[in-house]
């Protein structure tokens, strides 16, 4: 057992599952010499060589239409996109092709992908290096969305997206890479997508997010427990499937939810969050369902002046979930 | 034909190829007219047609082996799947969207080839998707040391879109073992060639590092020549290639198309002369391979072998409405 | 004033736009000599010339661009994607660039753009030929997404996109072409988006849809209202932006909400809409808020058998409003 | 130098173009050094070098015409855009993110570039994408009877996508007033030209029926007169050209990343002799146009320029956060 960081856990397990089954490959751009530019593979080309570690051109629909054959051909790659941002290029090879080839061949191929990418913002990114692409996805029948917020889940995820015979979206928080420490277990183990994970009991309010709101969330709540409110934070860490019985069960409980995210509202995963609520919980609320997310603009922007307008964060959830308990 | 009446024996072909290939042309052209006639009947909501582009598709298939090595075709080519391994039956049950049509239980539309037993990879709708897929089985097989050659077909309208582009920078970059296979009709529904594709598509393997090829794809040897000179140098290490067929599409692009807003009736005809299968029955005979009796006995037998496969099919059900739900993921075990 | 079908007002009105306008031109995959797979483009290449009704190369990414460059340039470019399911190449040229730039460039550039396309199932399309994409769009700032029902409406949108300053995606349900006819007056006239229309009063529930379903909505009501059951069936319209407060006016006066869509369900328009009443007018409700969409499975298939059990038709919708409503 | 010492003259450049050419390049070389200095120093988070691809953008875009043609650049283009009309000033704003960078009020990264009064069309980060813009914009200026000429920039790497592949295809198709140039500096991030581009970039053109053309992306020279070339073509109506301009960068790819990972220092060197900068202070001493103190004195002035630039900049103001939700659709009047 050692306490890591998000990205080394991403990383160890990467080269750890690499060294156990020679199916698993990796490609993507700056893979390579350069080990990623978040540095996931790292030291990968050394060991494993440029076969396996391989550096593609400058195209992302080939990134993940190549990874397709792979997968189809019996290996398993793992495919990343160099930013979230980036992977609209692959867009018809994901939504048209990985998601869609198990269930229009009526079983006869699938395919067994995974396909990480850095997310989210926070991190002086800008328009364009700070997106969040989970809702496109997960709306998706036919690949599953996971989006793990620690070190723990972060490998348990790994490994079960390498397993998962079908297409996996494995999210990583660009802002959690670094910031997020947490005891791995050096044994190998998965953790098993469609489970949220309760990381905080309370009884006066449910809070759902994932990624770096969920740390969010966390630090929000331990404010106001001083105040006597005592939140119940959620991260739901797989978003599609999503486990809605553990949310529904703690609305049971509380009477009051919110949804936190980093995406823009409209549509993003809160939607659908408070709509299942709404759909089979609703005479267990006495308070609105509310969601906290990013506003109706493109992204957030670069001055640092504006990503701060733009970022939901610890004193904005705080203030909106006391709102919210005390209603 | 190019190489005189022997041409076969030179390219190594035995007369039993070709009548095996004689016969995949005849099956792909019967089962073609039946479908049109099925649709007239109201018994065919969509049909994707074939004629005219038989030859290319037969004499480029050919050239690889069945059982080892991989195909990603587009949705033209019913005559390659049918030398594939595709019998008349399954291509009506993919037709009347039967719960036996092997590429997809009935789930896709007509004409969506695949089939895993016979390494034909799944196909969509979405122009030149399959083109990567080839590209990254190739990887796959070089990565695995397999010697199987992959083989990809589109039209010459699939050269347009980014995902052919990729896959030739990709397979030249690693010099895969992959053949792309152009079968050039001159259209894209209505769009003609010339606003279609700058310069001309053999000419651009170059630019990616491959040798590229022209060849007429209504002449089914000339189609295999070119098709084996490319697959055995991608099966010796030698890299990929890119082959141009030109060739034409006797009907409209499918059942929902109406061709005469944008091709002459002349222009038809004119290609109409130039059927596939009428040449190669000229080289059959002048081979002394088949007399006129022999031609005509393997029409019949074409044709009520796809008599019989219609009638399978007919015969078969629908896919229960039960089963729409399953094989989004794979089911719990 | 003229009776005409829904694809009949499309068309009508693009060539009577582009009589007016020589700004205004339109580009997609057969446009030209065949007019358009569905003819919404009939006659135009005699009439304008091939410059303006231009057959481009088999590449939406490149339609999209293209489109963009000549909006930037000061033209009036209506792409059409064929297919609303071939729209996935220019996914990265629409998010990421037509709905950015104006922001991106702080007000400096603006995409006056229309991207026209057939969207919807039930006509025996399978996978390919049926999907529903407003979902993915309406969930990005900067584009806006309008879905017209009628031809009356599909007129006015038309106009309205054409005069907007930003891009719209303007989705036409390919089953409602002919199915669909209405009085379109001859006078040029816009429909405002982001309103949305009641077209059915009532007093015992709010039903939501856009599109085909909301003929099939409206056929359900009129069945129930001998059943004296009184339902009120909105039509969005627009997607984005969404007429939230006719859609809560309703529901105050209802207290029961559901919403129709043909999209699966997760993430789909619904869960959105669904969302906004949790939020706003929870205490209205006496009810759950009830969705009624696709199952979650990668689009309708081809069989006449599994199409049926895809579909979400006036049958299955009157059930769900009688069920709803002896809540 | 490829024309001798008076090759300028025979171009049609006067030697106020050449004092013109080497400032904007000098310009860009001080900003870029000065960027770094602001990165170290904790007050800029992001750069994006230009330094060593100066001689290519400014020679490019001298064989324009400014305040009528038209500019789709990508971010490693600061020398380009200087030489366009953007200041120094300008340029930090962009760095800074304040509210006056004229590219996008600070919303945007540095180095994306974009003015409307400039003609300089807002560019993004998705690579390639303003490839596709410039198209569009040439078919526009043909359409409308304009005799504007667009220019579009990119790497390499940028040749990988899509974009790239249908710009020009639709480009040679429609013999648009366009030219395409690639900055090929042989890596994109990490990636090597050999694992990025299958066969070479310029041989592409042909392929898109167009012609292309490789030159010294270091000489400033030879990048005008195979632009002028190009752009001369276009304005006629001879559509449009391809053209690839072999340069090497002298940083890391941006702030964020270290280029020791994958380039030897050894070969960095190498190309640092070769410097574009260096080489036309050579041929302006050589041609007599300036001697060592005109040099010198024109870095000065470059320098102090560059200097007031970082001052204004610094002092002008962030963008009000109450900002941040306009210009997302137009705002109702
Ligand atoms: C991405 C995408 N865009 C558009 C279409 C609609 N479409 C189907 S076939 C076709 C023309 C294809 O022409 P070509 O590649 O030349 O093949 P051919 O039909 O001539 O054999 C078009 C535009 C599609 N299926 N997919
Ligand atoms: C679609 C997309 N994918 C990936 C990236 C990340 N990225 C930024 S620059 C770059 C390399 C570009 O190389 P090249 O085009 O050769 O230009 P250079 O930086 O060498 O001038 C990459 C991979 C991006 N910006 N956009
Ligand atoms: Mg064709
Ligand atoms: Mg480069």
């Amino acid at each position: 057992m050692a306490e890591k960081t998000l990205i080394q856990a991403v990383h160890d397990t990467l080269q750890e599952e690499m060294q156990r089954d020679d199916r698993v490959i990796v490609l993507g751009e700056d893979v390579g010499a350069r080990g990623g530019v978040f540095r996931a593979t790292m030291g990968f080309l050394e060991e494993f060589g440029e076969e396996r570690v391989l550096d593609t051109p400058l195209d992302e629909c080939l990134i993940a239409g190549v990874a397709i054959g792979m997968a189809l051909d019996g290996l398993r790659p793992v495919a990343e996109m160099q930013f979230a941002d980036f992977i609209f290029p692959a867009f018809n090879q994901i939504v048209s092709e990985a998601a869609r080839i198990r269930y229009r061949s009526n079983n006869d191929f699938n395919v067994p992908m995974v396909i990480r990418t850095p997310w989210g913002g926070g991190v002086h990114g800008a328009l364009y290096h700070s997106q969040s692409i989970e809702a496109f996805f997960a709306h998706v029948p036919g690949i599953k969305v996971v989006a793990p917020s620690t070190p723990y889940d972060a490998k348990g995820m790994l490994i079960q997206a390498l397993e998962d015979e079908d297409p996996v979206l494995y999210l990583e928080h660009k802002k959690t890479y670094r910031l997020i420490k947490g005891e791995v277990p050096d044994e190998r183990y998965a953790v098993e997508f469609g489970v949220a994970e309760v990381r905080r009991e309370g009884a006066d309010l449910t809070c759902v997010s994932y990624g770096l709101m969920h740390h969010f969330c966390l630090e929000a709540a331990e404010k106001l427990a001083g105040e006597g409110i005592d939140v119940e934070v959620i991260d739901l860490r797989s978003i599609y499937p999503l486990d809605i019985d553990t949310v529904l069960e703690s609305v049971g409980k509380t009477g009051k939810a919110m949804v936190v995210y980093e995406d823009n509202k409209f549509l993003g995963v809160g939607a659908e969050v408070a709509a299942q609520i709404a759909e089979r919980a609703l005479f267990d609320l006495d308070g609105p369902i509310v969601r906290i997310a990013g506003p109706h603009v493109p992204a957030m922007p670069y001055a640092p002046t504006l990503e701060g307008w733009f970022m939901p964060n610890p004193d904005k959830i705080e203030q909106e979930m006391r709102k919210l308990a005390g209603f | 034909m190019g190489k005189g009446q022997d041409g076969h024996t030179e390219l190594g072909l035995k007369q039993e190829d070709l009548l095996a290939m004689h016969r995949f042309m005849l099956l792909a052209r019967y089962c073609d007219e039946r479908q049109w006639a099925l649709n007239r009947q109201g018994k065919a909501p969509f049909v994707v047609p074939v004629s005219g582009h038989e030859a290319a598709q037969v004499g480029s298939i050919w050239a690889f082996e069945r059982g080892k090595d991989v195909f990603c075709p587009y949705y033209r080519d019913m005559a390659l799947c049918l030398a594939a391994g595709f019998t008349p039956k399954d291509v009506f049950a993919g037709l009347f969207g039967k719960f036996d049509d092997p590429s997809s239980g009935g789930r896709q539309m007509p004409a969506h080839w695949g089939s895993r037993k016979l390494n034909i990879i799944t196909g969509s709708s979405p122009i030149s998707t399959q083109i990567l897929h080839a590209a990254g089985i190739a990887y796959s097989k070089k990565y695995k040391h397999e010697d199987s050659v992959v083989g990809t077909w589109f039209g010459e309208g699939g050269t347009s879109e980014g995902d052919w582009h990729g896959a030739m920078n990709f397979a030249g970059i690693h010099k895969l073992p992959l053949v792309f296979f152009c079968e050039n009709n001159q259209y894209a529904i209505s769009v003609h060639e010339s606003k279609q594709v700058a310069g001309r598509v053999y000419k651009r393997a170059e630019g990616y590092g491959m040798p590229g090829f022209e060849g007429d794809g209504n002449d089914v040897l000339e189609s295999y020549r070119l098709a084996k000179d490319a697959v055995d140098r991608a099966r010796a290490g030698e890299g990929p290639s890119l082959i141009e067929l030109r060739t034409y599409r006797f009907y409209s692009h499918t059942s929902d198309d109406d061709d005469r807003t944008y091709r002459s009736r002349e222009e038809v005809e004119e290609w109409r002369k130039k059927d596939p299968i009428l040449r190669f029955e000229k080289y059959l005979t002048d081979a002394d391979v088949l007399d006129d009796k022999g031609l005509e006995s393997m029409r019949e037998e074409a044709k009520s072998d796809v008599a019989d496969g219609v009638k399978q099919a007919n015969e078969s059900e629908f896919p229960d409405p039960s089963t729409g739900a399953l094989h989004v993921f794979q089911e719990a075990q």
